[in-house]
């Protein structure tokens, strides 16, 4: 019998259709992962199941939990439930926790309330709970604070809290989608330890097709609401018998078609980063001691050639971004030149710039925050012929908009748009018409397609591809993901602590990486060949 | 409406029925608009200081009656020699200070001699100049020398500024006044009242009350909703304005009596336009004083057309002088060149009367082509930009000391009136005695100020007291600032 | 923890100084000489010349500041002109009614508004929570004088349950001195009430949207546990701030309802002050307001530690 | 604490939809409207003449003549009330012109240097919030003499350090934008930068607190006249008809319950304006129905 059994479940909110006669079933023991792309019901099924829904959702259909009814149960029924018999794991461990209250506090109190022991005995739990999930308490006692911990170790908590009464069922909603890639790897190796142990149902629900197929024994596919195809995980992926599923699966693993003409060794080089250092003051513990700084990137050098593709690889907080900041002349090294083109830009004034922010633009993460939402795609465009030294009339600015448009695949009636009539993978076809308009030398990419999902994001890594080759652009990628380093880059520079630790060509940094940060990024990446691959084996 | 208004009045009577059953009450709580600075009245010009002590606290030679007369006081009697330069003054005895210490004529010299010192402060030197010498006869007999004769001599000893002080509590008495009065001082929370309470050892005529607390409600606005309420029982200088609130509630009693106020729209005469005799005459012209004692005093008070009470004996009938004639000030605009009008500035101190009556004056001299800007301005400003500075065009204040046109005559009084004429007037009056003669000089000081449109004379400020209608023996007019509670009690 | 308390200190003492400069300056070209206004009508230019010497008005600006600065240090305020008694006499005196005063308004709208906005936002978009934010909304555009007047005349004059203003002073007793505060309490709380109850209610939808809350409830605790134990406290920092704003709002911005009441209270002393032109009495119970402004933002900044853990960490 | 700004992404119709939806934008538009029509109209018409004393009709109680009644001078309240609208739409008005036009750049500008310029202008800030704002415009009019524009003065500098704060805030939470950070990579200087990107997109915040300035100016300035400090007559002003009302309470009561009424009704539909407009353009707080 299922633990969690959804049939036809449909729920509608306000006047948007979420899900469509869904379908879905978790036995005890059993991992269930829930794929689809942004939009498609996920997080709201599992919401369901809490029933923490919104209060103008309307849900119809069954939904049991160990034969009660989920969707007919009183108030009382499911906080009997909540946090005893089902937790949940939620996305964002920065948020999830309540700043004011010591993380001991927030393990214990559900732990009190459920099983109304006292409260050193529900410490004593909490203690135990949060020494399994990692934190042992010698060096993270009850009376931290949760903005005292960084996110990885917060997710933990949330964990703590979630499986502090072992409930029969866990929910993770995409719980490591905020982490970077080793932080996931632990995560959900600490979740499949966690139900192993205790036999939990785990709903695990992710839009990342290797994660699920790493960690599920079966798998259902989302898409609008409605499911497209469910079943036994490495069969469902290895057969691909429904077209989603293949797409789904292809986008994954795609890598855009690449000529590689630029030869990297010759050549004046485009950039040349020389001993640069930044450090950020640090927090002042007393009034009289002044905290050690923070030294965000150390002692770095690399050089770039022109036309060339080099990838930034690293994990979250080692100091890449503050590295493409400051060859961007949007910060200022603490010691150290860069010089582009020759040309040393460090130090300079915005005007003396001018000449170099012609050559360099940027590309950022997030397709919806990187465009004013009050001005029009032409302007928003065209924001960078400021630094032309003539500038263009009102006919030519919209030719030259109209080229970019164009170049990226997209209208150019669409100029007199705004961003927020576009898609997310539109607005990074946008980002990138800006990023080009200047024809510029060097491109810097900080994670560029790590918000898409993954039918959009092969296609802008195919957009990039096509515009290294057409238009000789250098350039500069930022990311943690080494699936996109391998997709679209001929060379890698692996950064750990503000230092780069490795460099070399891509494919022979990932595959025989020397550095130890290296091997754990690599390891720690997720990969759907080698993921089907395990599961075809485990099973026979 | 009629409807409401009853249940309104049955509700508040059942609840002021409920509470109201006292018997014949001895305490009573008096309405002050302004706080005084402190309470020694020998060293100070503020009305209020008097309006608690006067009577009460301390006491005179002489007092001043409820109509104006001179009644004895702590002189007993006394005589006038023969030349009217010697006046001899017989005390009561057996009359003690509030701190036990007794009176005797030792202190008349005293406090005579303080007043009219070189480097006192008292306020009203001037009534003390004509005398010469104090002596002490014997501990209840005064003897005081004039250097001439001064007809007004006995009135003046029964002003506030000139009554007895103790040399022990003289320096003291601005925070804690002793007297020799039926009421001794017993606390002063600043800001808030005043508390006098019945003196054991009251030489004369017993008083009725045996505490009186003077609340201080400068806003007229309060001081309604506190009559109504019961709060207060009586306010003997109420705001005219707001009578119409009270005096339909049988609750009450409106009393209107007669002050020596002369209220006038003052004018700069100096300051051109306004030099033009023209000009000032348009405007007593365009002034209508029934509509503005009805706006601004409820119809209270008489109009005046010179500068002179209306209750006084030297009062010359002026009003119809420049009877209410819009036509006639705008032809007298035209004669001076002004038939376009012109603009002023008319500044008006914090006072009721001034705000509410310049609003009309600007309306009515609109009318006649003068726009007026109106500019409220504290006393402190009034004082130093119009009174000193004669930095005006036009004001409106009311003129409160007795028989005061001579300041018509003053070097540099703020009118900037200049007239040898009136000058020979105030000048031969001085030395006139024979009251037929006196009377002539008088009517034709009056004339020639409505004749050369000094001023815009409106009306005479009148003293309107409200108190709760069981009480008695309050005074109706204001000869002098007082509230004398000698007489006052409640009826059964 | 330690350092921020020192910079906020530090920061709140500069402001003090700054002010001081500024109150000084500003009485300075206040027209009106307070000796003219003293002396009165009758006197001569001479008398009115002699009492500003005596007063110390003829002497160089910049030592009569320090001189006064000096005194403010040491509580010495120097002694009004009008009243010719210390002025630190005066302000305990009217302290003992306007700090009662804004205390009583000040736990009457936090009695009345936190219960109301935690309803409100718990019944959102409900008719309880449209009727009370309906309220909060007449309350808020209500002038507190005119709801002053309207309360005087049904409370005082007509069924006449409590005196129409004035106040007895506590020597008359605990009661018929709070009697006589009851409805200048009730004017200044009720329109603080409800803006109080509306930032209370729009904190707590705030932090009621946050994930945190979703994980509490996740925890399996009932909605009125998450919102008392977990929503309050974090919705407490926009309500401190409003609560340190309204005490000083109340403290000095009673000068309305003080003179409605005609109670003695330090703003109607300030306010008579100025039209007096007792410079001395203006200069100090302005610089005793700013001096209670900064010391209630100073409090304010230091409970947001204690509330948020987050800022004991932070300099 | 940080402020945080949902930018709306959507059309002008859809907002506009959205707007006609709304109760408390269409309640307090609906208010406000009026009060402005009838302020207009008022240059053009009114009942009475309200400069005309006509001591003989004073106090009399609302009628077919004078539906609001008259006052102590006789002048119809009706028509006070209509010309009043005007002075105090024109003080709250000014006073949140001149708070805006100093304080928003101020704001902006400190934002957007950062460090001690930012410090220190706060620290002017924190200065000017450490006054008590109604004892410092009393001592502004005792200085400069009572009067409208005095008034104006008066309530305006009181609302730059609120814009200043508000406007500071918001740009604080756009600076660290995305496309911020693409118009600095196009190398726009911090000035152009706040012009075009960071005002338009904190416009919607200001606008909210402008309503909320406006409403607390139209008080304000009816506390000041209520206290004599504010216009003067010939100017009717609904603070100062409450001033002149509070004598005549017993006999007159209209006189202070329609301008009362006037100033209430106002300040209300303002307030559910500013609301409303919030409320439709932070997409968080969107009613459940």
């Amino acid at each position: 019998m299922s633990l969690l059994e959804i049939d036809s479940l449909s729920l509608t909110i306000g006047d948007t259709q979420i899900l469509k006669g869904m379908e879905l079933s978790v036995a005890p023991g059993e991992v269930m992962g829930l794929v689809g792309e942004s939009g498609s019901g996920k997080s709201m099924t599992a919401l369901t199941a809490m029933r923490l829904l919104p209060h103008a959702a309307r849900a119809t259909g069954r939904v049991t939990f160990d034969g009660i009814d989920i969707l007919a149960a009183t108030e009382d029924q499911m906080c009997a439930l909540r946090g005893d018999d089902i937790g949940m794991v939620f996305q964002e461990p920065m948020t999830a926790l309540n700043p004011v209250k010591t993380i001991g506090e927030q393990v214990a109190e559900g732990i009190r309330w459920h099983t109304k022991v006292t409260r050193a005995a529900a410490e004593e739990r909490a203690r135990q709970m949060l020494d399994r999930v990692g934190l042992p308490q010698a060096k993270f006692p009850l009376s931290r604070y949760p903005h005292e911990l960084s996110g990885g170790q917060r997710q933990r908590v949330v964990i703590a809290i979630a499986c502090a009464l072992k409930p029969k069922l866990l929910i993770a909603d995409e719980p490591t989608t905020a982490l970077d890639v080793v932080l996931q790897a632990q995560i959900l190796g600490l979740l499949r330890d966690l139900v192993a142990e205790s036999r939990m149902g785990l709903l695990l629900i992710s839009h990342d097709l290797a994660v699920v197929t790493e960690m599920a024994d079966r798998i259902t596919i989302l898409r609008r609401g409605e499911v497209m195809e469910a079943g036994d995980t490495a069969r469902t992926l290895s057969e691909q018998l429904h077209p989603y599923t293949r797409q789904l699966a292809q986008a994954s693993m795609h890598v855009p078609a690449r000529a590689r003409t630029h030869d990297t060794s010759q050549g004046k080089p485009l950039i040349q980063v020389e001993g640069v250092t930044r450090d950020y003051p640090g927090r002042r513990s007393s009034l009289l001691k002044r905290a050690a700084p923070i030294r965000a990137v150390d002692d770095v050098s690399l050089s770039m050639q022109p036309g060339q593709s080099v990838a930034l690889v690293g994990r979250s907080g080692c100091g890449k971004s503050t590295l493409a900041r400051m060859i961007l002349a949007l910060d200022r090294p603490s010691s150290g030149t860069i010089r582009f083109r020759g040309e040393t830009i460090t130090g300079k004034s915005e005007v003396e710039l001018k000449p170099a922010r012609r050559d360099m633009q940027v590309v950022f993460q997030d397709p919806y925050g990187s465009f004013d939402p009050r001005q029009k795609v032409e302007k928003l465009v065209a924001e960078p012929l400021h630094v032309l030294e003539k500038k263009p009339t009102r006919a030519e600015r919209r030719e030259m908009v109209a080229h970019a448009l164009h170049e990226v695949g997209l209208d150019q009636r669409d100029m007199d748009k705004y961003p927020h009539e576009f898609s997310g993978g539109q607005r990074q076809r946008l980002s990138i018409a800006r990023a080009i308009i200047t024809r510029p030398k060097l491109v810097v990419a900080d994670e560029p397609v790590s918000a898409l999902d993954v039918s959009i994001r092969a296609q802008i890594l195919d957009l990039f591809a096509e515009l290294n080759q057409k238009l000789g652009i250098a350039y500069l990628f930022i990311t943690h993901d080494l699936t996109v380093a391998r997709a679209i880059t001929d060379e890698v520079l692996v950064m750990h602590d503000g230092k780069i630790v490795e460099r070399g060509k891509t494919t022979e940094v990932l595959d025989h990486p020397q550095s130890e940060a290296a091997q754990a990024l690599v390891a720690a990446a997720p990969d759907l060949h080698r993921a089907i691959a395990r599961k075809m084996q485990e099973q026979g | 409406m009629k409807l409401w208004k009853t249940l309104l009045a049955a509700a508040v009577l059942a609840v002021a029925t409920a509470t109201s059953a006292f018997a014949a009450r001895t305490d009573l709580v008096i309405g002050i608009p302004l706080e005084p600075p402190h309470l020694d009245p020998t060293a100070g010009a503020a009305a209020a200081i008097r309006e608690v002590t006067y009577a009460n606290v301390f006491e005179g030679l002489t007092r001043i009656g409820p109509n104006g007369e001179v009644l004895p006081d702590l002189a007993e009697s006394w005589t006038i020699s023969d030349d009217g330069k010697i006046y001899t003054f017989k005390l009561h005895t057996g009359v003690k200070f509030h701190d036990g210490a007794d009176f005797s004529a030792d202190d008349v010299k005293f406090s005579l001699d303080r007043a009219r010192a070189e480097n006192s402060v008292n306020a009203q030197k001037q009534l003390f100049a004509a005398i010469d010498e104090v002596d002490v006869v014997d501990p209840a007999t005064v003897k005081v020398t004039l250097t001439h004769p001064q007809g007004s001599f006995l009135y003046n000893m029964g002003w506030g500024d000139a009554v007895i002080v103790s040399p022990k509590s003289a320096d003291t008495n601005k925070e804690k006044p002793v007297g020799t009065g039926p009421f001794k001082f017993e606390s002063w929370a600043k800001g808030s009242s005043i508390t006098l309470l019945k003196s054991d050892h009251y030489w004369g005529a017993p008083v009725f009350l045996e505490k009186v607390e003077f609340r201080i409600v400068p806003d007229a606005a309060a001081a309604v909703p506190a009559l109504l309420s019961g709060d207060i029982q009586a306010f003997p200088f109420f705001d005219p304005d707001s009578v119409s609130q009270v005096k339909d509630d049988p609750r009450f009693k409106v009393v209107v009596g007669a002050t020596e106020g002369e209220t006038i729209l003052s004018i700069n005469n100096k300051q051109p336009p306004f030099d033009k005799l023209q000009v000032r005459q348009a405007i007593s012209y365009a002034l209508d004083r029934k509509a503005i004692i009805d706006g601004a005093s409820a119809g209270l008070g008489l109009p005046i057309g010179s500068h002179m009470s209306p209750a006084n004996k030297y009062y010359v009938d002026l009003t119809g002088h420049y009877p209410h004639d819009v036509a006639k000030a705008k032809q007298l605009l035209k004669e001076a060149g002004l038939e376009n009008g012109f603009k002023a500035t008319l500044k008006l101190p914090p006072t009721t009367y001034a705000r509410l009556g310049g609003e009309i004056i600007a309306s009515e001299l609109r009318d006649v082509g003068i726009n007026l800007e109106i500019i409220p301005v504290e006393w402190a400003q009034w004082l130093d930009q119009v009174f000193t500075k004669k930095d005006y065009d036009l004001t409106i204040v009311s003129h409160t000391e007795p028989n005061d046109i001579d300041i018509y005559a003053r070097k540099d009084y703020y009118f900037n009136y200049d007239n040898p004429t009136f000058k020979k007037v105030i000048a031969d009056l001085e030395l006139t005695s024979d009251e037929a003669k006196r009377k002539e000089l008088y009517a034709q000081a009056q004339k020639i100020l409505a004749d050369d449109a000094v001023v815009g004379f409106l009306y005479e400020l009148p003293k309107v007291g409200v108190w709760d209608a069981k009480l008695q023996g309050l005074w109706e007019s204001a000869p002098i600032p007082a509230n004398d509670l000698t007489k006052v009690k409640w009826s059964e | 923890m330690t350092a921020y308390l020192l910079k906020r200190l530090a920061i709140s003492l500069a402001t003090l100084v700054l002010a001081s400069i500024v109150v000084f300056a500003v009485l300075e070209i206040l027209p009106g000489d307070p000796a003219r206004l003293m002396l009165g009508m009758n006197a001569s230019a001479d008398q009115v010349e002699l009492l500003r010497n005596q007063m110390g008005l003829n002497q160089p600006l910049l030592l009569r500041y320090l001189h006064w600065a000096g005194g403010l240090l040491s509580l010495d305020f120097g002694r009004s002109y009008t009243y010719s008694v210390p002025v630190i006499d005066l302000v305990r005196e009217r302290l003992a009614v306007s700090l009662p005063l804004a205390l009583i308004a000040l736990a009457l709208s936090t009695i009345i508004a936190i219960p109301v906005g935690l309803f409100s936002a718990s019944r959102r978009g409900r008719a309880g929570d449209t009727i009370s934010m309906g309220a909060a909304q007449l309350g808020v555009a209500v002038p507190n004088f005119w709801f002053a007047l309207m309360l005087i005349y049904v409370f005082a004059v007509w069924l006449r349950l409590v005196p129409a203003g004035g106040f007895p002073g506590w020597s008359a007793g605990i009661s018929p001195a709070l009697k006589s505060l009851l409805l200048p309490a009730v004017a200044l709380a009720l329109p603080q009430a409800a803006i109080l109850a509306r930032v209370t209610r729009s904190a707590l939808i705030e932090v009621l949207n946050e994930d945190y809350i979703r994980t509490a409830r996740a925890k399996g605790l009932p909605y009125r546990t998450v919102l008392w134990r977990h929503a309050l406290r974090n919705a407490m920092i926009p309500v401190l701030t409003i609560l340190g704003l309204q005490f000083a709002f109340l403290l000095a911005g009673t000068i309305i309802i003080e003179n409605v009441f005609y109670l003695p209270g330090l703003g109607r002393l300030v306010f008579q002050a100025i039209t007096q032109r007792d410079l001395i009495v203006v200069e100090s119970v302005v610089m005793l307001l700013v001096a209670a402004v900064i010391a209630v933002n100073l409090v304010v900044d230091l409970s947001y530690a204690v509330v948020d853990p987050r800022l004991r960490s932070r300099q | 604490m940080t402020l945080h700004i949902d930018i709306p992404e959507e059309t002008l119709s859809g907002i506009l939809a959205k707007a006609f939806r709304n109760t408390a934008f269409v309640t307090g538009f609906v208010i406000t409207v009026l009060i402005l029509v009838m302020a207009v109209i008022s240059y053009l018409w009114t009942p009475y003449d309200v400069t005309k004393l006509i001591i003989a009709d004073k106090t009399q109680g609302p009628s077919l003549a004078h539906w609001f009644g008259t006052d102590h001078f006789g002048r119809d309240i009706l028509s006070m009330i209509m010309v009043g609208a005007r002075n105090s739409i024109a003080v709250a008005l000014v006073a949140v012109g001149i708070g805006m036009g100093v304080g928003v750049p101020l704001g902006a500008f400190a934002a957007a240097r950062g460090g001690l310029v930012d410090e220190a202008l706060m620290r002017v800030n924190d200065l000017v919030f450490a006054f008590p704002a109604l004892l410092s415009a009393i001592m502004i009019t005792a200085i400069f003499g009572p009067g409208a524009v005095n008034a104006i003065i008066a309530i305006g500098i009181f609302n730059i350090p609120v814009f200043a704060r508000v406007a500071r805030a918001g740009a604080l939470a756009i600076w660290p934008r995305e496309f911020i950070l693409a118009a600095r990579a196009a190398g726009k200087s911090s000035t152009q930068i706040s012009i075009e990107h960071v005002l338009p997109n904190i416009a919607t915040l200001l606008l909210v607190q402008g309503t909320i300035q406006f409403a607390l100016g139209i008080l304000a300035e009816a506390g000041l006249s209520y206290l004599g400090l504010g216009a003067q007559p010939p100017m009717p002003s609904w603070g100062r008809m409450l001033f002149d009302a509070q004598t005549r309470m017993v006999v007159a009561p209209w006189m202070a319950i329609f301008p009362g009424m006037a100033i209430v009704i106002t300040v209300l539909g303002l307030n559910l304006l500013g609301d409303g407009i919030a409320d439709i353009l932070d997409p968080k707080s969107r009613r459940q129905r």
